[in-house]
């Protein structure tokens, strides 16, 4: 399995979700500069965290303007898994891939530190690896980490079950406790905590490293048969 | 076009225009007999930054002398942005403290937010990739709205900075205190990592080679407040005046990632970030330390504004600036990789061998004087110095009795004092793990960062406990370096060496200047004995309030230490109940600058704890000792508030208990700031081995699975669930910032 | 030249974290009469004139400078001084 | 009730990081007509009407919504809906 980690103006969390998936993973993996990036030769599509464009006029707005976006959106249409973390995330909310916006943590501080979270769907590409229900420690680290949408699009989220992970004490003020959600498909999945820093245990968990492995297996069931 | 009318070198003279800008009368002579002429208005603006304290140290220069600098593994001392030291491996750390005081006193967000583009710049105008970032601060009493708005405000820009450009803020200490109401102190210090063969350094060698500006555009930022009040300037319009430094850290981000490429590429030559003040320091610098002259052509720099001067443009401290030097002809493959990034890289100069740094603009010279003039002969000065008042007085006083009545009580206020208590309100704003290599992350004793790709690790802290220095700067200074060696040690590492930033007073008052010098010589014998070189370090002077009331003297050391192996680091926090707790070292009625005094009295006074610099070494070696031959669970250094305190954060983490028998006087036992003690758990079964490596450690209880501290002497003499004293200390500080003032 | 003055507000409905905190701390300094606070952007560009600029405005408000799920936008144009 | 609809701005001579992304970004969306953007806040504070209101919002914009060392503020005062 290829991954791209897309690489914007401002992303800072791109090496580490870079070695998350070469070294810890053991994919192949390569940094890909967003005006050069040919994401058609990639299996999967990773958009790091970090300040795309300064986080200035709205977290991942100005990213979402960018051609790449068209690529992204041509990946997830193919059916490859796309994860966006964190700044990822709101990139996928502002292009309209996910559904939603993120609005300031509602104590308006930014946050860092490790958050338990719940796996309410361990039927997709990212979670294979997890139990339903399973409580996981994945460090956050937003200031723009409130995820919005109307009531109606919320319950819809949860009828098709596209909420992946819940936060178990709710630290930002988001609907419906979410810290993560995939599109209709299951193909695309934005979410604000930071698998990539939970995949050594020497740094405090390694409870990520499950949502990358559940990658390659997905990929290895639906594709390497037939590559 | 130039709408300014220039004022001319005769009204300078004649107004003093120079005094305003902040040379004295006789620098300006000197200036003029350094030029053989009256300078210009251009030229008096470049003396008198170049001179100024910040970036000529005139005042501080015999000082900074004293300190050793030299070790086998530093690569680079003073003198560059940033001190080296190498780690093995063909791999070395860099690092460097720089203060932002004043400018955060006027606008805390930005003035903490630009203090750190600053001192990141240092570090990666060396090459080196930044993967740290701490801060040293002071602030007066929360009890004041207007204190309480620096403080949220500096830890928010600071915060705002360094999450943007992707560098983790893993470590350092606030501490509040009367003596900073007026004047708040914000230092930070950035550690980067470089491979020997990519260090870089900030010199304009080559004659013929092509100067080039790259990043933000220059405005009328942060220019010297002071020219403007003279009349000739406040008929000008408003627009004219400096305006307060903002930071843009995605600005910065793009010239990290951009620089860490182009010194990869072998057109570039010397490379230099524009600091304080800006171009002028920047660009005479790298010709002076080349032994050449430069030439620049102020109609290409990069402007903000219209109708700049020259004088403006080359004291505007715009932030996000870069002045290299490239091969000439070679430009263009410079300006690509910049390209890259969205940043322009602009030809604006030539490097001579003329010795000179003469400036055009508009077609005319603007300015033309000795390079060297600027930089290395600006004036040195050796002031007065003499004993104050109050420490004799504090010399000839009894020794302070504190009379504890209800130690739970008496513990509980301590666990709450700011300086205290727990900084989670400050450090959960700071992300310290993008880059995923904090091992251990704020709130331990140092923050510990993996070396990537290696089995090492890096220890680092700020440290400085400035009542001590109050009450005697030259001990108190050795404890400083004494503090930051423990902390660095308790972590598992052994010291490299030391970055400092010197904060005090004015110095030409005397009774200052006695406390620079004498905790400079207290901070140096430390640094002898402990084998910490200084290799880099910054120096705020005249840090007053309105009413002259000086700052405590407030020389911070950050240290940098190495971890030879991972599975040494070591936490601050207890493991497992049934461990067993010691204390290494004595304790001493000592009560003077104590939390306990602070607490009871409110004020300072009095002796400052004694330190025998053998015996701190002797016992950080064995520490160390112990803790590289795996005996050691969890290590804490006894500061601030004595064993009850350090007892208590050592329990915190996951709640557990302690029984504990303490010995001799009760309040001395529990809250006196004896220096030079640690308090460490070990396994039972690494008892006697334990006791062999470190042979004056007393065992005084062991940890219980009760979550109850407790601790007796003949009877019970506290006991309180753990829970609730971490409930206290953990609240404390979002409280005190949240109640109405 | 023209100076397009832009407004950009919270949609109705949509929770205002900012605005609720501003209120929040000038209650606390005795603002007592104070009912509401509501917080946006406010931007100004400075545009050459064109035929359509308001349906330039319009496209680049909806394309980048609003983000429709959460946040209206209203603007004037206004003679560049 | 009143309605106050306060435009707070960067000084001039300010630098502001965002304004320039944001006119960064629309040029490279081909909105090649842009001079420049300054970025702003733009709150609507509800409060009850009162005989010196307008020193009120003075002294609300100068204590907490503004931050006078580098923001302008200007306000209007309308009849709340
Ligand atoms: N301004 C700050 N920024 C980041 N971390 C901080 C700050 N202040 C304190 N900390 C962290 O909180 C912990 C306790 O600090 P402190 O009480 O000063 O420790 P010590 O007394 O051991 O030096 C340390 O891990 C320190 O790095
Ligand atoms: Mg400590």
């Amino acid at each position: 399995m290829k991954c791209a980690v897309v690489v914007f103006p401002g992303s800072n969390c791109d090496r580490d979700m870079y070695h998350a998936v070469k070294d810890e993973l053991g994919a192949d993996a390569d940094l890909v500069w967003y005006q050069e990036a040919n994401l058609a030769d990639y299996d999967a599509v990773l958009l790091p965290g970090g300040f795309s464009y300064g986080d200035y006029l709205r977290s991942g707005a100005m990213a979402a303007t960018s051609p790449i976006v068209e690529q992204i959106r041509a990946a997830a249409e193919a059916g490859k898994p796309v994860l966006g973390v964190c700044n990822g995330f709101q990139i996928l909310l502002e292009s309209g891939l996910l559904p939603g916006a993120m609005l300031p943590n509602k104590k308006l501080k930014f946050m860092c530190h490790t958050e338990t979270l719940i796996v309410e769907n361990a039927d997709t590409p990212f979670t294979q690896q997890y139990k339903e229900k399973e409580e996981i420690q994945i460090p956050i680290a937003h200031g723009d980490g409130n995820y919005f949408c109307d009531q109606t699009t919320l319950e819809r989220l949860r009828e098709n079950k596209q909420v992946v992970f819940t936060y178990q004490t709710n630290p930002n003020g988001s609907a419906g406790d979410i810290a993560g959600i995939v599109n209709e498909r299951g193909n695309v999945l934005g979410m604000m905590p930071h698998p990539e820093r939970a995949v050594d245990a020497l740094l405090g968990t390694d409870d990520g490293l499950r949502l990358f492995q559940s990658i390659l297996t997905y990929w290895r069931e639906h594709y390497a048969i037939n590559a | 076009m130039p709408s300014t009318l220039e004022i001319s070198p005769e009204t300078i003279e004649q107004n003093r225009l120079y005094a305003d800008m902040g040379l004295t009368d006789e620098e300006y002579t000197s200036v003029v007999k350094i030029l053989g002429r009256r300078p210009n208005y251009t030229e008096t603006g470049l003396f008198s930054v170049m001179w100024s304290e910040h970036c000529s140290y005139k005042n501080s220069k015999p000082l900074l002398k004293k300190f050793p600098t030299e070790g086998p593994h530093v690569l680079q001392g003073p003198g560059e942005g940033a001190g080296i030291i190498d780690i093995g491996d063909d791999q070395a750390v860099v690092f460097k403290i720089e203060s932002h005081n004043h400018p955060s006193a006027v606008e805390p967000y930005q003035g903490a937010a630009t203090g750190v583009g600053g001192i990141l710049r240092d570090v990666f105008s060396m090459g080196a990739r930044p993967v740290a970032l701490l801060n040293s601060l002071r602030f007066g009493s929360l009890e004041r709205p207007r204190v309480k708005y620096l403080f949220e405000e500096v830890v928010r820009g600071i915060a705002g900075y360094g999450n943007c450009v992707g560098v983790p803020t893993v470590g350092g200490e606030v501490q509040f205190d009367d003596a900073y109401n007026g004047n708040p102190l914000v230092n930070a210090m950035c550690v980067g990592l470089i491979d020997h063969k990519d260090i870089q350094k900030g010199i304009a060698a080559g004659i013929g080679n092509t100067v080039m500006y790259v990043g933000a555009k220059t405005g009328r930022d942060g220019i010297h407040g002071a020219t403007f009040a003279s009349e000739e300037l406040s008929e000008e319009s408003e627009e004219k005046r400096p305006s307060v430094q903002v930071g843009d850290p995605f600005m910065e981000k793009l010239l990290i990632e951009a620089c860490l490429e182009v010194i990869h590429h072998d057109a570039l030559v010397g490379i230099q970030d524009m600091g304080a003040a800006g171009l002028t320091s920047s660009a005479s610098e790298m010709a002076s330390k080349a032994g050449t002259g430069m030439t620049m052509n102020l109609d290409h720099i990069p402007q903000r504004e219209e109708n700049m001067t020259a004088y403006e443009m080359m004291l505007s401290e715009s932030q996000e600036r870069m002045l290299l030097v490239v091969e000439k002809g070679r430009e263009e493959e410079i300006a690509a990789v910049f390209r890259k990034y969205d940043l322009e890289a602009v030809a604006v100069g030539e490097v001579t061998d003329t010795k000179r740094f003469r400036l055009e603009h508009h077609g005319e010279v603007a300015a033309d004087v000795p390079v060297d003039s600027l930089a290395e002969d600006a004036p040195v000065y050796h002031q007065p110095s003499k004993i104050p008042e109050y420490y004799e007085e504090f010399q000839r006083m009894e020794d302070f009795k504190p009379v504890v009545t209800d130690y739970t009580k008496t513990l509980l206020e301590l666990l709450q004092q700011p300086t205290i208590a727990s900084k989670e309100w400050v450090y959960d704003q700071y992300d310290y793990m993008v880059q995923t290599n904090t091992v251990v992350s704020p709130g331990s004793d140092a923050a510990v960062l993996r070396v990537r790709g290696t089995n090492k690790a890096l220890a680092m802290t700020t440290d400085c406990n400035s009542r001590y220095i109050y009450l005697d700067p030259e001990v108190g200074g050795q404890i400083a370096v004494a503090e930051a060696a423990r902390n660095i040690v308790c972590s598992g590492g052994r010291p490299l060496g030391i970055t400092d930033g010197l904060n005090y007073g004015s110095p030409e008052n005397p009774e200052i200047f006695w406390q620079m010098e004498k905790s400079v010589d207290g901070m140096s014998e430390a640094c002898r004995m402990l084998g910490t070189p200084v290799i880099s370090g910054n120096v705020s002077l005249y840090n007053e309030s309105f009413g002259g009331q000086a700052i405590y003297p407030t020389p911070i050391v950050g240290m940098v230490g190495l971890i030879e192996d991972v599975s040494h680091i070591t936490r601050s926090h207890a493991k497992a109940a049934g461990d067993l707790i010691y204390v290494i070292g004595e304790t001493k009625p000592e009560f003077g600058g104590s939390e306990l005094q602070g607490l009871f009295e409110g004020r300072h006074f009095g002796k400052a704890p004694e330190l025998d610099l053998e015996v701190e070494a002797l016992r950080q070696n064995q520490l160390l000792t112990a803790i590289r031959s795996g005996l050691v669970e969890s290590a804490h250094d006894l500061s601030e508030g004595g064993l009850a305190v350090a007892l208590a954060e050592t329990l915190f983490d996951q709640e557990l208990g302690c029984d504990v028998t303490i010995e001799g006087d009760i309040t001395t036992a529990l809250f006196a700031e004896t220096q030079s003690r640690f308090l460490v758990t070990i396994h039972p079964e690494n008892k006697d081995a334990f006791e062999q490596a470190a042979p004056g450690a007393q065992q005084i209880g062991t940890v219980t699975d009760d979550g109850m501290y407790t601790v007796k002497q003949k009877d019970v003499v506290m006991e309180e669930k753990t829970s609730v004293l971490k409930t206290a200390w953990k609240g404390a500080l979002s409280c005190l910032v949240k109640s109405k003032a | 030249m023209r100076k397009v003055k832009i407004h950009i507000t919270l949609k109705e409905g949509v929770l205002d974290p900012q605005g609720k905190a501003v209120q929040h701390s000038l209650k606390s300094l005795e603002y007592n009469n104070v009912h509401d606070v509501r917080v946006g952007k406010y931007m100004e560009v400075l545009v050459d004139d064109k035929e359509d600029l308001e349906a330039e405005i319009d496209k680049m408000c909806d394309q980048l400078l609003a983000n429709p799920v959460i946040e209206n936008y209203t603007y004037t144009i206004e003679e560049a001084g």
